[in-house]
């Protein structure tokens, strides 16, 4: 019976306890091995014979279940069986691999060629008609017996189970990655491949100074409330840097960060960002 | 089979579950041979003893017992992880490219520009990098935070300015090689001429 | 700081790693005070000499040591964890091990070695497991992708290398070529060599 017992799923769970595993259950009972002959109890069949990985699988146990040599196969009896089981499968309308009528055209094939006499010059040279699948026979054979194997291997979450230990808090010192500059711009490029049409309209001569600039400036009204213009310039900045923070305070304007206010006419000008005072006060205690 | 020592096996247990244990989860390893709570406490007192002076311990913490590292070799083992920094992601160092060169933007204004959404986590290792800042809120629905970068920004890329950053103009050229770029902050190469 | 034993830092960084260490990451350990190979490996014997006899083992698996729960003792420490380990159908496990023992193999010649079709679903399962990967493509129309086995692999089944797989059965007589087994029906008139 070891044929049959390789014919079922050959793993086999860990744990203190386990008992072989079932072929398949009729009505809860356990079946454990498989009849002789081809009469198996309907329920069961059906997860025996899907049980099979392909046609090679279902001729090793064939042969097996036989004790035939598998270097001497009687073709004519194999195929005879083979086609016995492909048949019950196409009855219970198991989903049959395109594999399995492959292999049964190419057994009636080795049949027909077994039966031609052989020209007697040439039977030296001439090779059995059934070397071919013979050899893939003992290929696909050897490669179930390696899952198997494989199988038995003692195995993480089912045998072995290595050990874990915290590391006490702040000892983990992740060193940030380190970028280059250029590895920045190459992104940057990316993006721009990507949103061509899109930037070459907006982006094209905005000098980079006027954005550090609104950056700065926000900086300097984060703490709310409403600053003097004026104190935005710094003299030594000289005409340039004016220019530049007269930009900035321009585009967040038009983008409605910040507010410009005069009481009357040349009234010193204020601004203040743009933010519902108490809603401001709360958000920068909350930041503090 | 017969049964280990019961404290190899409460070792093997505590050491391998990566979360504490408690009293009654050990005493449910033998149902068989009902044990007292007692008898699982001395075997882990027991095992304390074993180890002390060694590179773990085990700590009686809310939910049980638990295996950690000692403090005192932790500064050596933390260092398993140091070498194994990631490197940033795509997304990260476009969102921060962007950032430099359109500040101070939205992160609705960044997905817009990139096409995708750019992830919380991406703005957090900015944000925590101290790579970026929030400078403001933008007067929309919702108040979407307005970011830009900061002097720590500019010191780590070692730039004067953002002006010393490429012109986006040249940036676009894709037959520039990006190191050609990249000539400013040497102002000292520039040819001085004088005779 | 003063440095605690060489041992007690390796014990508590084999804990807690999570994954099979290296020597080599052993000595990354100790930057300021270089060490030789063989006081690691010293170290590591001394721990497991620590270890016998009791609920856990130093292995040394997939190029690396891990500190597991011995064997003995493995049964018990399972009834931790409710769900049963996953278990695998034996067409993932033939494919798995053609992959194993010839790596690097197509999906093509997985199938024609199994002599039935290779599911979507195994290979994925294959990949997200990590067992598995794609290390190049054959040169062929279409450009298959060729697999091998990962580290992870090794580390999962406890292998130590490729080389402590199982040995593959030989085939039946590895000294005589199929063909002149299969001389037709006559099996017994191979000469005799006894004099």
């Amino acid at each position: 019976m070891k044929a049959l017992d390789e014919a079922s799923d050959a793993s086999a769970g860990g744990g203190p306890v386990e008992e072989p595993s079932p072929i398949a259950r009729v009505r809860g009972a356990p079946i454990l091995s498989l009849p002789q002959d081809l009469y198996i109890p309907p329920d069961a069949l059906e997860v025996f014979l899907e049980a099979f990985e392909g046609p090679l699988d279902l001729l090793l146990y064939l042969i097996r279940r036989q004790n035939l040599d598998i270097l001497d196969i009687p073709i004519a009896e194999i195929t005879a069986q083979y086609m016995d089981y492909v048949e019950l499968m196409t009855e219970l309308r198991l989903e049959l691999a395109a594999e399995y009528l492959v292999m049964a055209a190419m057994l009636a094939e080795i049949k027909s060629r077994m039966l031609l006499p052989r020209p007697a010059a040439e039977g030296e040279d001439e090779e059995d008609p059934r070397a071919d699948l013979v050899r893939r026979l003992l290929e696909y054979e050897r490669f179930r017996q390696a899952a198997q194997d494989l199988d038995a291997l003692p195995r993480l979450e089912r045998d072995v189970f290595p050990v874990q230990a915290e590391l006490p808090r702040g000892h983990l010192q992740r060193v940030p990655p380190e970028v280059d500059l250029c590895e920045l711009l190459a992104a940057l490029r990316e993006v721009f491949a990507r949103a061509e049409l899109y930037l070459s309209h907006r982006v094209e001569k905005e000098p980079l100074s006027v954005r550090e600039r609104m950056s700065g400036v926000l900086e300097r009204l984060a703490g709310g409330g409403f600053h003097r213009f004026s104190e935005l310039f710094e003299g030594l900045e000289g005409r340039a840097g004016v220019v530049v923070t007269f930009l900035a305070v321009l585009e967040l304007t038009k983008n409605a960060v910040l507010e410009l206010v005069q009481d009357g006419a040349y009234a010193p000008i204020h601004v203040r960002l743009r933010e519902q005072t108490a809603e401001a006060e709360s958000h920068d205690t909350a930041a503090a | 089979m017969t049964q280990p020592p019961l404290e190899s096996i409460i070792e093997g247990a505590l050491f391998a579950a990566g979360e504490p244990l408690s009293v009654e989860r050990l005493l449910a390893l033998f149902p068989e041979t009902p044990l007292r709570r007692s008898e699982v406490l001395e075997a882990i007192a027991r095992l304390r003893g074993d180890y002390a002076g060694r590179g773990i311990e085990i700590a009686e913490v809310a939910g049980g017992f638990r295996v950690q590292v000692r403090a005192s070799v932790a500064p050596w083992v933390g260092r398993l992880w140091e070498e194994r920094a990631p490197r940033y992601s795509r997304a990260l160092l476009e969102t921060l490219a962007l950032i430099a060169y359109r500040q101070p933007i939205t992160r609705g204004e960044i997905e817009e520009i990139r096409g995708v959404a750019v992830s919380t986590n991406i703005m957090r290792t900015l944000l925590d990098r101290e790579w970026v800042r929030v400078v403001g809120h933008r007067e929309l629905p919702g108040r979407p935070a307005l970011y830009a970068t900061t002097r720590a920004f500019l010191e780590y890329f070692s730039l004067g300015s953002l002006d010393d950053l490429p012109p986006l103009a040249e940036l676009r050229d894709p037959d520039r090689p990006l190191e050609s770029l990249l000539t400013v902050g040497e102002p000292d190469s520039q040819p001085t001429d004088n005779a």
